[in-house]
């Protein structure tokens, strides 16, 4: 049996200390948290991550990780699902990263059904650049690229989910531990894309969304009843943004995967297969073509 | 009256059937053991325009066409208007019996007029207007007395997938059409096609011998964005997905397309991308991903002319230097440049070798003249048994068990190369790896001496690299009076004007790059350096491997054959620049 | 008074001619007649195109245009729009050009509002590639690329227009001119963004969705009494796809554009700011900061 | 004992705030008419870490910072430790007296150790540990002996926005602490700070040099995604947007930055974009675009080390050829590399003149040193009222007025410039323009003989432009021993071990390029063949200057001092290497 303690590394994170801390350290223990409850141990799950903050996770996890560049980590998480599909594929991207200069991929990956589970850390600004509105800034938020407050409204991650046919649609909060577990762990398990919208405060550049009031304002929609296969009931849940904050799972459906139906996978998994020369029949039937 | 030497060209409005005509009569000569060269050259629209396909026959193997042709089958008037002027006197002209032409003109060139009721038997005999252009090959088969059973084959074979009806009204039209062309003008004609009795031989372009090079040394994975011309190399290996179990995906763009590579390739698969300028151009932000997390990867770009969207469906080799340096900061990278459908093969048969030996992105510099072009060659000129499949410093599970401490990515080595291990692939397989610097673990690291030494060694396979070089061919006399350089597809029209030039007594040869980095700098130095004279052939502007041969070498090269309308080199177009002192930007 | 004459110019167009004969044709003569109706003067309006068989428009119209890269036509138009706002600006893409490889463009140009039309040239396939599945193919439609058939769901333009806040959202077919006058007309004089989704059929490479296929389908949202102010109303016709598709104004609001909030625009357009140096005062002040 | 002239380094965690007490002390010595060099080294990470803010300090103009440190304020233990070597003996270190250190050792090394009661004064007088900074300022002013009224209104003008009582605190403490740092210490330390009172002189880095010559010269569209170290290019620009009417976007990434700035500029406004390597591998393809369509557009790389991410928050000089060679195809491009603030500003004054001139794409190559290293100039250094702003052939209304057929954008002309009209500006302003090759009235033409011109017409601007080139700078006697090569922000440090190359009896004098292309071949030739030992210093590890030579004017540097460990050069480390021989890539 696995424990969380059995994912840390020497390297330690640089995130923002405090009290409280910025978001990511308890996303990190969560990380850790859910791939020991879920048994997965480092060699069997591998996270694709970008540039920002966040994106730093897997250098503190003991885990296969790669630490790519800003906007890509759905794009290089798809090639590698679609090379290794016995490994579990984790995502991590920030607001910007995944909404911003990744939001191309994070249209097209959705549809696709490609089995991802898409970890957005959405602190609603750019951490690691110090500063600046992010996609999913407020109107009227206030930074050094935006200093009369920025004037577009912000993406809706969620009614894009819906709009792009996830087939998982989650938003979790940073401040609660036992809701991101629970919801990793539904995302690592559900077979497909799973997005995951984490609502990460930053505490040195985003003084709006805090804690405070994030904890004031999130709800688990499960708590209302709310049937995660109703896709109207998604779609209006998933504009609520205000008073009253939905969590949890918005929506979900089974469909077969990308992988499911691909034809090149019907042997199973392309690293499984032997690496070797055509046998003499292919090479004929090759020859032939040309003849 | 000559036999088996001769050039037809098809040509009429996309959409008329130009490719598929021009194809299928190449095919037809293949199979009758001829040897070809074919090329095509056609405008950026799906129909209307002028495009042509151009046959070039010959009795030795030859790899290039010529500007000269000696049978232009027009399919429309401007067709006729435009490319009569490159009939050689006693060549001749089809044409449909009803399109108005001064034949007068004509027989004053000494071009013979083949006026032929193409579409009456199309429609007359077929009872369908597009069996025009079996008529029309038909009736090119029959004036150069080419054989018909090798024309009824490949119209079986064509549309085979269309029903028994729609063959047999070709096959009618075919022989009535090929009848009409032998009995009325054969005669007339001096340039015959005659079938050769040899084993059945394969017609192939760059990109399907790319392709195959890649099958055979075990690509399993490509993802790729549509772009002319290189879209044919995903195409030709969706079409082999389920057999080879290779991975075909479209992606959303380019970027995609590369990370994805980038991403399977991680995990262990043999990953590529194939392009062209302004698909590489999006690639470049992950090209340097791929050499600073060593993954390897391999991106082929089949270049056409820039500036960007530029010229389409054409010809350039305006990118040498950008592959050399696209994206931020150093790291090594590999770059082949094949100037023939056999280096082609042996590109895409060396490059999964070359990323995973050095773990580095390895650049497949093409064009669209070697591209699309097609060649006749011997069944066993691909040697499928001779591909190596070498994965480099792979560590194998029993590898992996004898470790005694925690796996490091990026350990320094003598050569600069890590033994790498995949990913999930065995218990001990899990590390970090980050676009960042990092330390040997793979972990982020700023320390400025682990910098030094990261750079070092990332840069060292560079010069491991070296070793393992595809050196340069020297083709012609060792000693000339000339000596052309020339990289990539320019090989087949240079090679022949060199072979012209020696013909008629002058004394040339040319040194041809496969493989333009890491530098053959030893064996460039060398030729160049006992050279009488030198003469870059390049199409591009500026001269580019000029360039880089000065900055490596020293070593100038003041006249160079340049050319940059979007059109290939040949082999009158080189000597005419030679004869003509047409050097560096002054073009014909 | 204009005419759709007023607007043909020497190049003729390269589109696959036929009875019928390529989309893109009746979507030409209806830009000509919308223009000529709005009267607009060739110079007081500007295409940013493409690449794609479509993109090819503005080469054989009278008026400025701007054919650039596959994939940007949205972010160049943004640009004009944003320098000079007295331009009307419209930016026309393919499926492919709009939806795949532009896709990022399109969900953040939506959500700023930037007064753009963008005619979106629908084919449900690459033309100009020759044929290979677009992002909006339908599930199995078969190319080379997709010699098995397309794996991935289609993209919805309409959803994703919703979801990603667009103030117009309309879908057209270029089987039905008037049907497009109309639509285009509307668009233009939207302040803001407009997408118009134009049902396009290409004669050469699409055979399954043809003139008849989407003729069979498409009614008006306004027969059915749609309003189009309703979002959750916009929100259930934009899934339709099948025995009936929706065409029509699907959804319209009014908000301020991106250049109403913007300050840089408080004085007018900023072809309109005469170009001159610093004078002193301005000077001093810029010094002062660093004093 | 010395007055004025030291390096103080502020060190510790990012977070501990760095960066805001360098800078509030630079600023308080800039007042205090003192010339200063600042120079920064941070980690990529918001919090935590070891970072440090340099402060050189001399009575002369100095271009650079140097390696030995005067005075160390340790802003936590492990700065104690790993800066107090860098530290020359007779200087000092300043850090809180809790903090366990070895003083004896310092007392070994000559060093003096000035434990404080830094954190106990914050508490004590200001009741707030957040005051700590102040503290450590006031205490290193009073060992000094530097001006407490100018630290002073230094604090008053940082924490006026906080309010009175904040301001009032802070006054409290930084009293306090300065005597204290003067009574206790002052005597001791030989390197004194004194007020030289002089008219106020503005302190400033490149990106701010940069912003203020862009707004000078008219820069009106700026669209960029944030990128460290160029993000602040948009930040300044955007803290100005009101004012001076510039209109600033953030846009969703890099490819939208640069198409967006083609679309302005193409409507006739001045734009740009700034990024890092990263954020310009995403704008190559629309480069192309640009050059290809002819638009004006200025684009800033502030270089950091890569590839990939690489150090991101540190510096390099890895971008050069990449610059020269981006995106498919060739087509015109001019490429600057300011090497100084005041070239810096130049640039931005000069880059959107030539963009129009041209009607081509202009990239200002900086880095991350240049970029935020701070130097204090004179008030009159820039000269705003010099700037010329010059739209080269923009045709009036006027103009147009005169036109009687249809304007056409790519007019052939001698100098290969085609007048160009604003679309919309006039009834007769409106012409396609197009990425695909296209003829003089910009509509698409695939024409061979309009390629080969429109090629040439295109290239003919670099050889237009090479009449306006940025010449090199020769700096020292016009005659040395050893002439050193640099360009870019190497400038500084060069400079500076020149001098003392020539005051130690050596002789030797730098050529330094500001502009690298087009190549300005002849000046470059001209020093180097009358140079008796030529030496190429680049921040990088090819040498990519020294390359680009070689190729330009066949001129070989065997031997070049490279840093590529993401430090900036400084005069030490380059007299180092020359002494000890350490050229190309054997690093220190
Ligand atoms: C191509 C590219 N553009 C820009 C950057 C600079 N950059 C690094 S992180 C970042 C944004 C960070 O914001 P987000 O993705 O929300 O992550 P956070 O730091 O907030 O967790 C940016 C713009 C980059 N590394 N690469
Ligand atoms: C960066 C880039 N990638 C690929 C291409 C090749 N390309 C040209 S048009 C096109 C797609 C055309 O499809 P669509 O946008 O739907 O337009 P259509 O031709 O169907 O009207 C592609 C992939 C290109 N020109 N540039
Ligand atoms: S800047 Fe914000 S997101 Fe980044 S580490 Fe600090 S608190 Fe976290
Ligand atoms: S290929 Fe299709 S879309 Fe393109 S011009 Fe032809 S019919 Fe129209
Ligand atoms: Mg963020
Ligand atoms: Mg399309």
């Amino acid at each position: 049996m696995l424990r969380p303690s059995d994912f840390i590394v020497y390297q330690k994170p640089t995130w923002c200390p405090g009290n409280p801390s910025c978001g990511n350290f308890h996303i990190l223990s969560t990380i850790r948290t859910t791939l020991a409850e879920l048994n997965l141990a480092p060699h069997q799950a591998i996270i694709s991550s970008g540039i920002g903050c966040g994106s730093k996770m897997p250098d503190y996890t003991k885990i296969n990780g790669f630490m790519g560049i800003h906007g890509r980590p759905l794009a290089v998480a798809s090639g590698m699902a679609l090379a290794n599909g016995e490994q579990v594929v984790i995502a991590i991207t920030g607001d910007g990263d995944g909404y911003a200069i990744g939001g191309n991929h994070f249209i097209h990956t959705m549809r696709r059904n490609i089995n991802i589970t898409h970890i957005a850390q959405n602190n609603q600004v750019y951490g690691l650049t110090k500063g600046q509105y992010s996609p999913t800034s407020q109107k009227g938020y206030k930074s050094k690229t935006s200093p009369y407050g920025a004037i577009e409204p912000p993406i809706n991650p969620m009614t894009h989910a819906l709009a792009g046919e996830a087939s998982f649609v989650s938003r979790t909060f940073a401040g609660d531990r036992e809701h991101m577990v629970r919801i990793f762990k539904e995302a690592i398990q559900h077979r497909g894309y799973a997005l995951v919208d984490v609502l990460q405060p930053c505490i040195i550049f985003n003084r709006v969304n805090t804690y405070e009031w994030y904890g004031a304002r999130v709800y688990d929609v499960e708590e209302d009843g709310h049937d995660r296969r109703d896709k109207s009931a998604a779609w209006r849940l998933a504009q609520l943004w205000g008073e009253k904050i939905p969590i949890g799972v918005l929506y979900q459906e089974e469909r077969p995967t990308y992988e499911d139906q691909e034809v090149a996978l019907r042997n199973g998994s392309l690293v499984k297969q032997e690496l070797k020369l055509l046998n003499p029949v292919q090479v004929e039937k090759l020859k032939a073509l040309f003849l | 009256m000559s036999i088996n030497k001769m050039s037809l060209r098809i040509a009429g409005a996309a959409g008329q059937g130009v490719e598929s005509t021009g194809a299928g009569f190449s095919l037809a000569l293949s199979r009758g053991g001829l040897n070809l060269f074919t090329m095509q050259d056609y405008m950026s629209r799906i129909r209307g325009g002028l495009n042509f396909f151009q046959i070039r026959v010959a009795p030795n193997e030859i790899f290039t066409h010529t500007d000269n042709i000696h049978l232009l089958l027009a399919l429309n008037k401007e067709a006729f208007d435009t490319y009569r002027t490159d009939i050689v006197p006693g060549g001749g002209i089809i044409y449909d019996q009803d399109m108005k032409v001064e034949d007068k003109e004509l027989e004053d060139d000494g071009i013979k007029a083949f006026a032929s009721p193409i579409i009456e038997i199309a429609e007359d005999v077929g009872g369908n207007r597009l069996m025009t252009n079996t008529a029309a090959v038909a009736i090119s088969s029959g004036i150069t007395g080419f054989s018909f059973e090798k024309i009824g084959e490949v119209i079986e074979n064509s549309f085979a997938k269309k029903g028994k009806q729609i063959v047999e009204g070709n096959l009618r039209v075919a022989e009535v059409a090929y009848d009409f062309g032998r009995d009325t003008y054969y005669d007339q004609f001096e340039y015959h096609l005659a079938e050769v009795d040899r084993p059945p031989r394969m017609m192939i372009n760059g990109n399907q011998a790319f392709s195959l090079g890649a099958l055979a040394s075990g690509c399993r994975f490509i993802s790729s964005y549509p772009m002319t011309p290189a879209t044919t190399i995903m195409e030709i290996l969706a079409s082999h997905a389920e057999e080879y179990g290779v991975l075909v995906k479209q992606t959303e763009d380019e970027i995609a397309a590369m990370c994805m590579a980038i991403g399977a390739s991680h995990m262990g698969v043999r990953a590529m991308t194939a392009t062209s300028g302004g698909g590489f151009s999006l690639k470049v932000e992950a090209l340097g991903l791929a050499g600073m997390t060593e993954t390897p990867v391999v991106i082929v770009n089949v270049q056409r002319p820039g500036p960007s969207t530029g010229l389409a469906t054409r010809t350039e080799q305006g990118d040498l230097r950008f592959m050399l340096h696209a994206s931020q900061g150093e790291f090594p990278r590999l770059v082949l440049t094949p100037g023939t459908v056999e280096q082609a093969f042996e590109a895409g048969a060396r490059a999964f070798n070359l990323a995973e030996k050095y773990q580095t992105p390895v650049i497949v510099l093409s064009d669209q003249f070697l591209g699309v072009s097609s060649r006749v060659l011997e069944q066993d000129t691909f040697d499928f048994n001779g591909v190596n499949i070498d994965r480099g410093e792979l560590l194998r599970p029993e590898d992996l068990d004898k470790l005694e401490e925690d796996y490091q990515r990026y350990v320094f080595t003598e050569t600069g190369i890590s033994p790498r291990a995949i990913p999930g692939s065995h218990e001990k397989a899990f590390y970090p790896v980050t676009s960042d610097e990092h330390g040997p673990d793979g972990h982020i690291l700023e320390d400025r001496t682990n910098r030094f030494r990261m750079m070092n060694k990332r840069m060292k396979k560079l010069e491991t690299a070296s070793i393992d070089l595809w050196q340069p061919e020297l083709y012609g006399p060792e000693e000339a009076d000339i000596t052309f350089v020339a990289w990539g597809s320019t090989y087949g029209p240079l090679r022949e004007a060199v072979d012209w030039l020696n013909d008629d007594g002058s004394s040339a040869n040319m040194l041809h790059l496969p493989q333009v980095w890491p530098f053959p700098e030893k064996r460039v130095s060398e030729i160049l350096s006992g050279a009488r004279r030198v003469i870059g052939v390049e199409s591009n502007f500026s001269a580019q491997l000029a360039g880089l041969i000065r900055e490596e070498t020293g070593f100038h090269i003041g006249s160079n054959i340049l050319r940059y309308d979007g059109r290939p080199f040949s082999p009158n177009y080189i000597t005419q620049c030679l004869e003509e002192e047409r050097f560096n930007a002054q073009t014909i």
